[in-house]
């Protein structure tokens, strides 16, 4: 057991991958010689060699285009977007092309294609190296998303996505980079795609989130049980297609309270899919309002310091919407 | 073949080279039978339609030389070919049947490239290596260079061959997908069926140059500037560029200046944007006319061995139509099929808390 | 008063704005001398001649990026994407820089800009020519959507949109096209973007719908009053963004049940926001689960014809889905 | 100004062109100030943020010649300019000044491009006409095409300048501008400051071709290769294009070679992917050095007069820290302004039903 970084994890996981299985190829921005501009592909160029580690001209929609067709010819490509803000360009190929293959011929032909992409705010990167934009995948059938939060998480689930059959978006939290440590057991670990985790058990509310807020409902969970006697259940969700819908029931059942928690903005996330769900299907066990914390309907997270900080849900706003769902 | 510019295809008139050309007479014929399968095939959704059997159809007609010609240079299961929606010729010679077309025609279940789901022309058969076209156009194009990619990293001998209209070439994904390919002087061959119209958008309108092939000068490639009308300049202007591919002199561009003899599909009239005369000056350059003159002149055919190759393909064409709306269409349940490889549990929660879901997996529980 | 039909009413509204303030413009693939694939351009180019009616090369990124550098320097551009399955080549234009160019100067620049794109599926479109993409724009806040569902609110909408001074999604269901006729009054029509509308009353249970679903909804609202005197009242959310929570809440409120309709696929839909909104805010109003039918979660509508229809909300849906609510 | 194929910038070493100006004494030493301006505000944001005053910076340092050179052409306020992330030295020439810079720098509210909510370098100035700058790259370059359609449109005669690194001539944003611009013939020149690097990326891992000059060909529009280390050679050069664009000639790809002197950003790390050999033959055709010989040469500057006007760039710029430093944050409230022109109602149901909303306008609402 080792005690290592998200980003070390990452790398290392595609590193074994790579190595495993000889199909596997990186392709990106930078990937190369630079090792990527967060250092997740540092060392593959001297390791594989750059037939399988390559850097791309400047081109979002060439980049996933060009991964499409290696997969379709029989790679296993993983794709690098330097920053989930420079996804749209690739929307075309990833929508029209990577997620209808297999339904457009009927199944003969699958798309095995794994899109990295470091998201989310908090680090300064303004508006434009901040985005959440998970849900604009989350409302495509036939696409799978991956959202770890933990080292652990992030191996297992990389692992999956590259041995996968079909594209895999991959969603990584730059905030959580290096902010974030925890031993990784050696040797091969898949943690099934789809699978939610429950990362604290308690019996009177239910958070329901991913990414970067997994830590911040942790971090409201331990001072609730302390100072309010308040048992929160934190279900990190971990994948977010396929939605595990059944763990996500199981937890409500269990608290009839939820609280749905995420960075990204309000207006459509995924969080509205969520409560959706919960408000249709768990409809006799709850015991009160479904309740989001999300980034406001803005267009994205500002540089300046404190409307950064302004964007982000804090602590503060965890623990007062907790506890007056709890005492709803 | 020529590379210099010229204008629009059809205000020419030279005579279809056959002197580059090495075929045999066998399969000299064979390229006029599969041009003429082409032709009549497709001629006939047109009367389908307008029976009102199929609600939709879209042409090769008057690309049956630059689709013929071009896929002859090609090997069949082992090239992997991105074709686009006017290639009936292409996949006919790549070995896909006139069935398997009609299958489509008819949206049945056998459909081989989409089972049904995707329209008639949208093409696709895994044992041809025919990738499965889609409808939003050019994103095949940076599709074929990831394809070359795979090929060069295992040291194939394999090319990649890449098919689209001058329209798709105004695309950023013709620039990106061009520009990977030079880059790393991928094996891929680019093939634009330049018919001088985009639906009602005409060359003029489309690009500031007056040949698709002079876009290849930003890529550094050659950029072939062909006349599509003439099977035998195709197929050896392809050839040079499957050569040059295979050599590891990386990518080509070839302008093949052809066409379009209809409509741009069943649901367009192309009366409101082009003049008859423009079409009927075409028509004196239908590449089938011209290829069978050809073989004509160089006594390889004769007037009853071309009605007998117009029997076959009638007969073919009957058959493969009779057979196609007779198969089984899909069962409506298949709609849930194949999503992702393994079926998705994307229901409700378990069972034990809601033994009687109001909506189970997203779709009308009732019916 | 004359009787139109949607598409004619989009041509005349166009005609009417473009003869009303000069700086608008109208540009798309085929818009000129064809008039456009669904004839909505048809005549525009004979009247206002081809500074002003422009055939684009096929490229919608160029579209919209040109269509927003002409709103920057002073035109009020209305870009046809000729079918909304062809729009996420343009999503970097739309999402990063029309939603966006505002908020990032701070309000000093707007980008006054009308996108139109046949949507919706129904015609033997197949998976290409049939899809509603409005749920990806919904999540992007600076954006604007509407999506009307008869020919006045078409009018008056499009008016509305072409006037605003911020980027509007103008979404028209293209099997609505000539289906749907009905009397426009002539002369001026603005209905406010952000207003939805009551399109029929009724106290037992709400439908939340837009699009091609609001006839279907009016069909059932129709044989429930009959067959089974249920009395449905039907909200038509006409615009999507900024969403009209306050009538959503209203109609809710006062029927405490709601069955949310809509074409497009189901996870992280409109849909899904409409209920979450109830959930969270509605809860004790609430008499039954919120249910929501919705086209299938596939990538998209299938060519053959049943398979269509079976991608389709259908009337017998509705009725069962109202009466098991009303039943709750 | 050249317009051949050219070895990358840093190994040639002609001397810059003064022949081709038309430019007054003055006008010359006010060209050389602002690219003067341009350096020692570049320099002191990155000595800011290693003092952790300002979390980014990102560099015009050896691209200024070529920015102030090509500005010093366009007449502000009039013409329209899409400047990119590295562009100090345009905004400066066209106006904007180092407190404006700066105060984007500490991202305060005071801040014209955005009232401190994009990165530094993500300028714009309304009055100048100077279009808001974006991070992701190259979308600016289809915009440039819209804004002169614009100009077209209303028979204008101002011109739109984009600027724009080499590495954003891969992106289909970059094919579909040009392309639109070429076949409308609209009034657009299009900069490129080809530093030869992307990041990490080398230009020959960029494009199939030598220069960016080059893909021009592709659009039937000139294509010309300039020394960007040399402010008169880029200044004529867009003198020449702002008449060819004035008189209805249509666009001109300007491709102006230069070397980025620093890292990417602050972000980077060079040395992992270029030689120090590389970057000390660049410094050896620093563009400020070669500006002040060439005025020395002239006998328009001497010594006392360089050091006179970097005693002024150096107060101009502590001025401006100080001001800017000062000067108001933005209030965090203002966090929801400006999503649309009117303030939209995007909260819960009425009042009247729910007195005490749990979650009033989609932010916590407990704060
Ligand atoms: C991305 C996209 N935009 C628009 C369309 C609609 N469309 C279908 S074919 C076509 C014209 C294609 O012209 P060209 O590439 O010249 O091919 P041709 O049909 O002439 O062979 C257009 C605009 C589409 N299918 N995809
Ligand atoms: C669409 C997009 N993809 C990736 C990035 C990350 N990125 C920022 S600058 C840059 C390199 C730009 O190179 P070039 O165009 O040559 O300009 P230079 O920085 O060299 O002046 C990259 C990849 C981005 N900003 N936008
Ligand atoms: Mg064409
Ligand atoms: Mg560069």
């Amino acid at each position: 057991m080792a005690v290592k970084t998200i980003v070390e994890t990452i790398r290392d996981t595609l590193a074994e991958e790579m190595a495993r299985d000889e199909r596997v190829v990186v392709l990106g921005e930078d990937v190369a010689a630079k090792g990527g501009v967060f250092k997740a592909t540092d060392g593959l160029l001297g390791r594989f060699g750059d037939d399988r580690v390559i850097d791309t001209p400047l081109g979002e929609d060439g980049i996933v285009g060009v991964a499409i067709g290696a997969a379709l010819n029989g790679l296993r490509p993983v794709a690098e977007i330097q920053f989930a803000d420079f996804i749209y360009p690739a929307m075309d190929q990833i929508i029209s092309e990577a997620a209808r293959m297999r339904y457009r011929t009927n199944g003969a032909l699958g798309c095995p294609l794994v899109i990295r992409a470091p998201y989310g705010g908090g680090v300064h990167g303004a508006l434009y190296h901040s985005q959440s934009v998970e849900a604009f995948f989350f409302h495509v059938p036939g696409l799978k998303i991956c959202a770890p939060a933990t080292p652990a998480d992030a191996k297992g689930l990389l692992t999956a996505a590259i041995r996968d059959d079909d594209p895999v978006l991959f969603f990584e939290h730059k905030r959580l980079y290096r902010s974030i440590k925890a031993e990784v057991a050696a040797g091969e670990l898949v943690v099934p795609i789809g699978q939610a985790d429950l990362k604290r058990r308690g019996d009177d509310l239910s958070i329901i989130t991913y990414g970067a807020m997994l830590h911040l409902a942790l971090e409201a969970a331990d001072q609730l049980a302390q100072d309010d006697r308040i048992a929160v259940e934190v279900l990190d969700l971990r994948s977010l297609l396929p939605l595990d819908r059944e763990a996500i029931a199981t937890t409500v059942h269990k608290t009839s309270r939820a609280l749905i928690l995420h960075e990204d903005t309000r207006t459509g996330g995924v969080g509205a899919e969520v409560a959706a769900f919960l408000a249709e299907e768990l409809f006799d066990d709850l015991d009160a309002p479904i309740v989001r914390l999300t980034g406001p309907d803005v267009p994205a997270m500002p540089y300046n310091h404190a409307l950064e900080q302004a964007f982000l849900p804090r602590l503060d706003d965890v623990l007062a919407a907790v506890r007056r769902l709890a005492a709803f | 073949m020529r590379s210099t510019t010229e204008p629009r295809p059809g205000t020419t008139a030279s005579p279809p080279s056959t002197t580059s050309s090495r075929l045999s007479s066998a399969r000299l014929l064979d390229l006029y039978s599969t041009m003429l399968l082409s032709r009549t095939l497709d001629e006939r959704t047109w009367l389908l339609n307008r029976q009102g059997r199929g609600s939709f159809t879209i042409s090769c007609q008057g690309h049956e030389a630059a689709q013929v010609g071009s896929a002859f240079a090609l090997r069949s299961g082992q090239d992997v070919v991105f074709p686009y929606y006017r290639d009936v010729g292409v996949v006919l010679t790549l070995g896909m049947t006139a069935r398997d077309l009609m299958l489509a025609f008819f949206a049945r279940a056998a459909d081989p490239a989409s089972g049904g789901r995707q329209m008639p022309n949208h093409f696709g058969s895994v044992p041809h290596k025919i990738m499965s076209v889609s409808s939003p156009v050019a994103t095949q194009i940076p599709q074929a260079a990831g394809a070359a990619l795979a090929i060069k990293i295992r040291h194939e001998s394999a090319v990649v061959a890449v098919y689209f209209g001058e329209g798709c070439t105004s695309s950023g994904h013709f620039h990106e997908g061009l520009n990977f390919a030079s880059v790393h002087r991928l094996p891929v061959i680019f093939i634009c069926e330049n018919n001088g119209w985009a639906i009602s958008v005409p060359r003029e309108k489309q690009m500031g140059v007056a040949t698709v092939a002079e876009r290849a000068a930003a890529y550094g490639m050659p950029g072939v500037s062909v006349d599509g009308t003439d099977a035998l300049a195709v197929y050896s202007a392809t050839i040079q560029a499957l050569e040059r591919a295979r050599a590891g002199g990386g990518p080509t561009l070839i302008d093949a200046r052809v066409y379009r003899l209809t409509p741009h599909s069943s649901d367009d009239d192309d009366r409101r944007y082009r003049s008859s005369e423009e079409l009927a000056l075409a028509h004196r350059r239908d590449p089938l006319d011209l290829f069978r003159q050809a073989l004509q002149e160089r006594q390889i055919l004769d007037r009853t061995g071309d009605e007998e190759l117009r029997q076959q393909a009638t007969a073919a064409v009957d058959e493969a139509v009779a057979f196609a709306e007779a198969s089984p269409e899909p069962a409506p349940d298949s709609l849930h099929l194949h999503v992702y490889r393994e079926p998705v549990a994307s229901g409700p929660g378990p069972p034990i808390l809601k033994p009687q879901p109001l909506n189970p997996d997203g779709v009308a529980p009732w019916q």
